[in-house]
């Protein structure tokens, strides 16, 4: 899941793939001051990277991500925590193997080929054809531009009936009520709503974020401190899990509770900070997951 | 039609691009009203003369005078303009066609925009099309050839053509009066909203 | 066009009122959409081959292809069906004439998600982000309102939903179907197989 903004730009564990991304993307890049990343100007990581490399008029290959591999980390650590948080974690991922391949890039070789680094491998063509890819349909969409363009202004015949080939039609069928009609109606002005994938299938039942953090401010309360594996002890469906979890992010958020976590993927303790805490705040809390 | 004759007497008249009778084509087959002598001049950019010249010329064509084959279609004037229509000969194959095209129950894309018409009327289609997020011209042209909604005036400045319900709406709704249309108010302000970025 | 040629050859198909050529430009004279061959046939009564006959006699015929004159207007398949357009030549001339208002332009998201869409469908939305390493879902819903691309099928297994693309959109584009949209880099083909999986 994606760190959370807060996360982002202190010392908590959270956020190893920032952590990480720091000093290897400033190694060699400050003062270089040749190219200049606007913000805002990319649609995703693959279209960063293709421009980084057409800049460069290098083909893609390994040369070409190696060279642009800095630049990318360097416009990662710009974008700012204001920025959308989804585009950062999609530009995370990339970021990560870019790094993978440049660790290994600086590695020396001939070592024995193990597990890790067939991955890394696997990890770097995948990217490599997936730029190819992502390449292909830029291309093709320049296409679909030019197209609509030109069609554009091209003039279909499409004319009302004449009069007399009007009555011919057959009568109309008309079954709605006036209300009907107005629901209608307000259907037609209603914001048009993001196509919703049903979930009712997967027979999950719903878990609120907002009771989990009941339990969780609880428990923290009482206990002043505990780790995250006692505060879910007992609890044996996965919902319940992330939504406490959920929960516990959302405390951090409002500095009610911190962290500590010695070791990337270590004991995660957690402490009851908060000295101004009023239940009230839980009928906010977790307004982000309502839809 | 004799072409050299016709081509030669044009070319002096067109402008750029085409004959007058070429010229004349493309416009009326886009026409979707009688178009004067005088507006059909200013269209193709030709003096009134060879506009009148023109449109004889394929009219004649259009009839098989001229050698050529006789069209389906015919070029004629009513009511103080041109306009393609069918042939008369075909009116009966056009008859079947359109009552076997043209469905007897409105689609649900064509009751919306009747609703989004009847609560926003007087409306131009591009507002239609901003609020429904999608081109309703099709729609539009159905619901008139329907009678359910009609042209009310074009807006002065910009000539976009506005619309508004018929009567028989109101009869098909069993209302009186537009007044009569249960109030939905809340979400009318809000509708446009947020299309913007749909149409970017 | 070679007028007792052709006429003699429709005859035998017509069954009565004209010949195929003629009944033809009469339905499309009508027509506010592209209509395929086969409505067309019904419409005129006439067998598929006759009418394919007679559809490509008319292209020819108003190309000026068999020494007749060229015609302000031609004979489009487009989006799946034949429609009457305004020959390219004069559109300039007819854009004048009808005004209206520049339709609102795809982003390039939306061109981008558009072609990832076109050449994979079914797809689901997933693929498509994974393909453009981006959130797609509101550009995914502006083609959705648009009408350029519209649900398939759920997924039986994950719910999933799967686009694929509209006649709209080929119409849009000037094509007649997906074959007309460019080959695209061979290298996908190669690519793809193991993205599958990773993309499901």
């Amino acid at each position: 899941m994606a760190p959370s903004p807060d996360a982002a730009h202190d010392e908590t564990p959270l956020a190893p793939r920032a952590e990480e991304a720091d000093p290897a993307g400033a190694a060699e890049q400050d003062g270089g001051g040749g190219f200049r990343v606007s913000l805002g100007n990319f649609d995703g990581p693959f279209d960063l990277l293709l421009t980084l490399i057409s800049k460069h008029e290098l083909d893609i290959t390994e040369i070409a991500l190696s060279r642009v591999t800095d630049e990318f980390i360097a416009y990662l650590r710009d974008l700012g925590p204001e920025e959308d948080l989804d585009q950062a974690s999609e530009f995370l991922v990339v970021a990560a193997t870019l790094l993978d391949m440049k660790v290994a890039g600086l590695l020396p070789q001939g070592e024995l080929v193990d597990a890790e680094s067939v991955a890394l491998l696997e990890a770097r063509d995948l990217l490599f054809a997936r730029l190819l890819q992502y390449r292909a349909f830029k291309e093709a969409s320049g296409w679909f531009r030019a197209r609509l363009q030109a069609e554009d202004g091209r003039h279909a015949r499409a004319v009302p009936l004449e009069e007399k080939h009007r009555a011919k039609t057959p009568e109309l069928i008309w079954t709605l009520t006036k209300e009907e009609f107005a629901a209608l109606a307000m259907l037609a002005f209603a914001p048009k709503a993001l196509p919703h994938v049903g979930l009712d299938h997967l027979h999950a039942p719903l878990v609120s974020i907002r009771e989990q953090a009941a339990i969780v401010v609880t428990q923290l309360r009482s206990r002043e401190k505990m780790s995250f594996r006692e505060l879910v002890a007992g609890v044996d469906q996965i919902g319940v899990v992330v939504a406490r979890f959920l929960a516990v992010l959302e405390l951090y958020r409002h500095a009610a509770i911190s962290f500590e976590q010695l070791e990337p993927l270590g004991e995660l303790t957690l402490t009851w900070t908060s000295e101004q805490w009023s239940d009230e705040m839980l009928a906010s809390l977790g307004a982000d997951y309502d839809r | 039609m004799s072409d050299e004759q016709t081509e030669t007497a044009e070319r002096v008249d067109a402008p750029a691009g085409g004959t007058v009778t070429q010229r004349l084509e493309a416009v009326l087959m886009i026409a979707d009203e009688p178009l004067s002598v005088v507006s059909l001049a200013t269209a193709v950019g030709a003096p009134v003369p060879a506009v009148r010249q023109a449109i004889e010329t394929l009219v004649a064509d259009y009839d098989g005078a001229a050698g050529g084959p006789v069209r389906g279609f015919e070029l004629r004037e009513v009511g103080g303009g041109w306009r393609f229509y069918v042939r008369e000969q075909f009116d009966d194959l056009v008859a079947d066609f359109v009552g076997g095209q043209a469905p007897a129950r409105l689609s649900q894309a064509a009751l919306e925009t009747l609703a989004v018409i009847a609560y926003k009327q007087p409306v131009t289609r591009s507002q239609v099309a901003s609020i429904r997020a999608v081109n309703v011209d099709s729609v539009v042209r159905t619901l008139l050839a329907r009678g359910l909604i009609t042209e009310l005036y074009a807006d002065p400045e910009t000539g976009a053509v506005n619309y508004g319900t018929t009567d028989l709406l109101l009869q098909q709704l069993g209302i009186n009066s537009l007044d009569g249309l249960p109030p939905i108010s809340p979400l009318l302000d809000d509708g446009a909203d947020g299309f913007d970025e749909l149409t970017a």
